[in-house]
């Protein structure tokens, strides 16, 4: 490993990070910190965003998962919050199954990955040149001078969402003009779908109300409360 | 309307549960016999001449033997329930007193029993459970009887004459 | 086929947790447990536990003579100790039948309704403070000094005064206090004025409190609430006009008005804001909104009992002797006091020392419709509620 | 700095590591100061507005020490942990929100280049992590193991959730207007006379502004809106069984959110560090003409910024000494049957009213024009972008934007 540089160095805490987060999840046996692990490693994977250079994915990844997702989760950790967690005995079998089915998931992963060609050739990461620099967009030097290969990702998000096929620009210079090549970008519709599709799970949702009367409970007389 | 007027109106409707009244006392009260006392709550309420909505208060009193320091007082030991009646409409004020011996057949520790007023003026809830919780007068078919100024395990009603002075609550002396 | 029971929403049957608020807690004034049932945020169920202020009074009061145990009836309602002596005093001078001379019973009525101006400040401030505002009870707490520095020049003491006792009162006015007594009544309406702007018209405080525990006439009646409860339910009721013979011959000569809503109304006193719509007669709104205006009329008493004070001439009665003897009677009789009617019954033996001594509290009725009130409503409207019935422990738990 | 520290030959991750720490500890220093300015403001302001004086004895007439005194009072208090709490959430909780609220001034530009981290999407960023500190919260309430402290967990959740939306739509309108989410172009577009300041910018954007400052006070659960530490109900809210320096890390957070919020108000409504008349650039001190002078226009900005958050978090304090508490349904009911739809309607509104002034103000000539990217992505705030671009649809390009506004490209 010749002399460490700060994306690698990055890159091993995060990727390290997410890994302990998720095996977390699993290991830990109160729910609580289930969710605290839970956290850890979407937290992790964002970093992870971040030194890729998709900044925007990076603070998706924040604001929806770890902001939202996981809030959501501890909120209804508390809303059914039992002192006495109960402990979930896991029989010896299902350990075996578990590691059977897990082992196998895990080879084909790493049978797939190291088939990558760009990774074969590099053992270190810096030396794969396709890797944006990536300090350029974590630490940018505050005197606003960008370094040329500076790639903010919203701009270019903001264009595609008008239709413009970014991706497509990279190869040929002059954009060709979108509506004789037909080639509009359809992020937008993609966009609306989405929001639709939260429309129509807030309605199920309320329209899947339980219904049924409420049973009074009167007060126990004299209740002395424990 | 004078007081005389409504113990008119009282012996009328239950010639038997009036057992004596006095109109020149500075309240004038009347005795009722302690087993016809709902009923004659209920008319004094719902009565349209009388119409006694507000029960302001229910005391015990303990007469026992005669009080040291001479005053004659009452001889033998019993107790008095009054109930202090007024209406808001015709702004009239009665005292109903019970009669009531201060043990039930007098063995001490069986507490005197009176019917319960709670279903018809509210508060008497409250005020019978201090009147069983400090007199100790046990109040038929109230809702929930139970100790409301003393704790829960506290022994003996302290307002009675005979209540021992140098009491011990769980280890604390009393005197 | 319409189903008879119409079935409730239920999105999520929540577990109903039982909750202790207090004794300890500082919104419930003084030491009063509430046991809530609650299904999430909805109060289902409340349970007043009280009793641990009960320092047993009567069992006291019969074993001291009348006038040795006039102090004790200073710590029953600590914030107006003046009107408790003077129930206390007007029921031991109903049983000897006395009478107290005419500038006696102006002073009594001078140094009463100046307590009930403190007193109701101090409810004013606190129920600010249930509902988050800390101001106004700065401001409240300012003039509550004012009036006990008064007290202070007259009997040497700041909370309880002994200070009316049977038969008069202890000593005559200082010199030149009645003139500081009005110079604070001039600059008084000011202050006023900012509660009124800080708290009766102030939206947030209109939402919180209108409409909220809402108490009803019939109700109020069968729960024994007096004072400014009973008053906000509807009903003209002020023993100071509708009380008996002896203590409504002290208010005869004063021309004041007793604060009640007719029909969500109130008659105009000129200094007081109107009434929002959507506060219903009998919400925690127009229990707050009865104490604000009944300062105005108390202070309107004190200018008048100032000029009548000094009109009438003669003593200022003599406190009665310490082992004055009592009739063989029962005497009964209730005051308006500042949080409703205060009741003292004194059963007579012959002796000095009375066979028993009876208290009738009227914070005690009022607490006891709470239940009534909290039923099916929020856990932040609990404070709200309590506040808004004033209590003071001392003279629940007696 | 990290390029001036790889000009020193220093090896790239030792470079861009100790630039990071420095400007961290600058930060830190700010996070740290703020909270007790404001607490000293608090307590002064609450005593003007209570008739009384506020601490005068701690460190001269002004008791300007009061806050340290505070702060190692709170250290010295004994660490109490209650028997049912769960002893590692009930420690980490304080220090998980403290760092969601010191994330949040990292994108906050001070002055001119002066921002710690400045990404294009550095308002996105402070939404993000502003999602981050209910999370210590909820961790603080259901940590305690106490019924109360878990009532006030979950209010203050279901509060700073619901109050991220409205938020999220308030922060958008701006952002329009300025057509770039980088902090530090939205506030380097209000520069010159405070008429170039985006409350002033159009009706839309000064109801915005309005509806953003309630949402804010609420969804740092400042009066009128403290529902979670609400004394008279849940004695302390989530934060009840805390004590000592824990809670004192609590409320650091809170009064650095508070700046933090404010002083992004500022920046998308006041016109960040410019101040109401454009004073550097009459006395010449503009990074055209020296480093020096420069550096002193960025002082003077940094000035400005501060003075606007302060007066922000002023508003606060005053509106908590003034108005009682709302209740948690009707604080619920004005987030989502007010706040959300009037924020969804100004933004509606400020999208068209772009759309309908750049059509006025600059008409396209006929024929459509096409989009058309250089070789690498355009960054919109770049500039990099070609004068005349022919687009697909008539879209207002972003010359158009330039010329309406007579910004010199």
């Amino acid at each position: 490993m010749n002399e460490p540089s700060l994306p690698s160095i990055l890159f091993f805490l995060f990727a390290g990070l997410a890994c302990a987060g998720a095996v977390g999840v699993l290991v830990f046996q109160r729910i609580v910190y289930m969710a605290g692990a839970l956290l850890v490693s979407l937290a992790a994977a964002a970093g992870l965003f971040f030194i890729a250079g998709a900044d925007f994915v990076g603070l998706v990844q924040l604001m929806v998962y770890v902001g939202g997702t996981v809030v959501l989760l501890a909120f209804g950790v508390m809303l059914t919050a039992r002192r006495n967690q109960p402990a979930w005995q896991v029989p010896g079998v299902q350990w075996a199954v578990g590691l059977a089915v897990g082992g196998c998931l895990l080879v084909v992963l790493l049978w797939t990955v190291l088939a990558v060609p760009q990774w074969q050739t590099a053992s270190a990461p810096e030396a794969a040149e396709g890797a944006p620099s990536a300090p350029g967009v974590l630490v940018r030097s505050g005197s606003r001078q960008t370094s040329p290969s500076q790639t903010g990702t919203i701009g270019p998000l903001g264009w595609a969402m008008l239709g413009v096929r970014t991706e497509q620009a990279d190869q040929s210079d002059a954009l060709p003009d979108v509506r004789q090549t037909g080639q509009c970008g359809y992020l937008l519709p993609f966009e609306i779908i989405s929001v639709h599709l939260v429309l129509v799970l807030v309605g199920a949702a309320f329209l899947a109300r339980a219904k049924r009367p409420p049973e009074p409970r009167p007060l126990e007389q004299g209740a002395k409360v424990g | 309307m004078e007081t005389s007027q409504i113990v008119r109106y009282l012996r009328e409707r239950f010639p038997r549960a009036i057992l004596g009244e006095n109109l020149q006392a500075f309240d004038p009260w009347v005795q009722v016999e302690p087993a016809q006392l709902r009923e004659v709550c209920f008319y004094l309420r719902d009565e349209p001449a009388l119409r006694f909505q507000m029960l302001h208060l229910i005391t015990a009193v303990d007469y026992l033997e005669k009080p040291p320091g001479g005053g004659q007082g009452g001889s033998e030991g019993h107790f008095e329930v009054f109930y202090h009646l007024s209406s808001l409409e015709h702004g009239h004020r009665l005292v109903l007193k019970v009669r009531l011996p201060r043990w039930k057949h007098n063995q001490p520790g069986q507490l005197p029993e009176l019917p319960t007023l709670s279903d018809i003026w509210r508060t008497a809830e409250w005020h019978e459970r201090e009147v069983y919780d400090l007199s100790g007068v046990c109040f038929i078919g109230h809702p929930d009887l139970r100790r409301i100024l003393c704790p829960e395990d506290w022994q003996g009603h302290p307002l009675r004459k005979d209540y021992p002075m140098s009491h011990q609550y769980q280890g604390i002396p009393g005197r | 086929m319409v189903d008879s029971v119409v079935p409730e929403e239920f999105d999520l049957l929540t577990e109903e947790i039982v909750i202790n608020m207090g004794p300890q807690h500082p919104s419930t004034h003084g030491v009063l447990r509430l046991i809530l049932r609650t299904d999430g945020e909805v109060v289902r169920e409340v349970q007043p536990e009280i009793g641990y202020l009960h320092r047993c009074a009567e069992k006291i009061g019969e074993n001291l003579t009348v006038r040795q145990f006039t102090p004790y009836t200073d710590r029953l309602d600590y914030l107006a100790a003046m009107n408790m002596n003077l129930g206390w005093s007007l029921c031991v001078e109903k049983l000897l039948s006395w009478q107290v001379p005419e500038k006696c019973r102006h002073l009594r009525v001078l140094m009463a309704e100046l307590n009930r101006i403190a007193s109701h400040l101090v409810a004013v401030g606190t129920y600010g403070l249930d509902l988050g505002n800390f101001t106004p009870y700065m401001y409240c707490f300012r003039e509550r000094e004012k009036i006990v520095n008064l007290f202070e020049a007259v009997c040497g003491a700041r909370l309880t005064y002994h200070y009316i006792v049977p038969g008069g009162v202890m000593g005559d006015l200082p010199p030149g206090w009645l003139r500081e007594c009005s110079r604070f009544l001039d600059q008084f309406q000011a202050t006023l004025n900012d509660l009124h702007a800080l708290l009766t018209n102030n939206y947030i405080f209109i939402r919180r409190t209108a409409g909220v525990g809402v108490l009803p006439l019939g109700t109020a009646i069968s729960y024994g609430c007096t004072g400014p409860v009973l008053r906000a339910s509807g009903l003209a009721w002020d023993l100071r006009r509708h009380g008996e013979p002896i203590y409504t011959q002290m208010y005869a000569p004063y021309d004041f008005q007793i604060v009640a809503p007719q029909d969500g109304q109130y008659p105009d006193d000129g200094l007081s804001p109107p009434v929002p719509d959507d506060a219903v007669v009998g919400d925690c709104w127009h229990r707050f909104y009865v104490r604000m205006r009944e300062i105005v009329q108390s202070v309107r008493i004190v200018r008048q009992a100032i000029q009548w004070y000094q009109e009438a001439d003669g003593s200022v009665g003599e406190p009665m002797k310490i082992q004055q003897k009592l009739p063989v009677a029962e005497a009964y009789l209730e005051t308006e006091a500042p949080k409703g009617q205060l009741g003292f019954l004194i059963v007579g033996q012959g002796a000095s020392i009375p066979r028993r001594v009876r208290i009738r509290s009227s914070s005690f009725c009022n607490l006891s419709v709470l239940p009534e009130l909290c039923r099916g409503c929020l856990v932040a409207d609990v404070p709200a509620i309590v506040g808004s019935l004033d209590l003071v422990l001392g003279e629940v738990d007696r | 700095m990290s390029s001036w520290l790889l000009q020193l030959g220093f090896a790239d991750w030792l470079a861009y590591g100790s630039a990071g720490l420095i400007k961290a500890g600058l930060v830190l220093v700010l996070v740290l100061f703020t909270p007790m300015l404001a607490l000293w403001m608090e307590r002064k302001i609450a005593g003007r507005i209570q008739d009384r004086l506020g601490p005068t004895r701690t460190g001269g007439r002004f008791g300007w020490l009061q806050s340290p005194a505070d702060g190692i009072k709170l250290l010295m208090k004994e660490d109490l942990m209650p028997a049912a709490a769960d002893p590692l959430l009930f420690r980490l909780a304080p220090y998980l929100s403290f760092c969601a609220v010191f994330c949040l001034f990292v994108v906050l530009p001070m002055a001119d280049g002066w921002a710690p981290a400045g990404w294009d999407s550095a308002l996105f960023f402070f939404l993000a992590v502003a999602g981050l500190e209910v999370f210590g919260v909820i961790l603080a309430g259901y940590a305690s193991g106490s019924k109360w402290s878990l009532f006030g967990a979950m209010r203050e959740a279901a509060q700073v959730v619901s109050y991220e939306v409205p938020l999220g739509l308030c922060v958008v309108v701006p952002v329009v207007v300025a057509g770039s989410m980088d902090l530090e172009e939205i506030a380097r577009m209000q520069e010159g006379w405070f008429t170039r300041w985006f409350i002033f910018h159009d009706p839309f954007t000064f109801l915005t502004f309005w509806i953003y400052a309630a949402c804010a006070m609420a969804g740092l659960n400042r009066a009128p809106f403290d529902l979670p530490e609400a004394e008279s109900e849940l004695v302390a809210g989530f934060a009840t069984e805390y004590s000592g320096f824990r809670w004192a890390v609590f409320f650091m957070a809170e009064y650095a959110a508070m700046f933090a919020w404010s002083g992004l108000g500022a920046i998308l409504f006041f016109g960040g560090w410019n101040g109401p008349v454009p004073v550097a650039s009459w006395l010449g001190l503009v990074s055209t003409n020296g480093p020096l002078a420069g550096f002193l226009g960025n002082l003077l900005s940094l000035l400005n910024f501060l003075l606007k958050a302060l007066l922000g978090v002023t508003v606060m304090i005053w509106a908590r000494w003034t108005l009682p508490r709302l209740r948690i349904d009707q604080v619920i009911a004005m987030c989502w049957k007010y706040c959300v739809p009037l924020a969804t309607l100004m933004l509606v509104g400020v999208v068209f009213w772009q759309a309908i002034s750049m059509e006025i103000f600059s008409p396209k000539p006929t024929g459509s024009c096409t989009v058309r990217c250089s070789s690498n992505p355009p960054r919109l705030s770049q500039g990099a972008w070609p004068e005349e671009t022919p687009s697909a649809f008539p879209l207002p390009t972003r010359s158009g934007l330039a010329s309406q506004r007579g910004l010199v490209r």
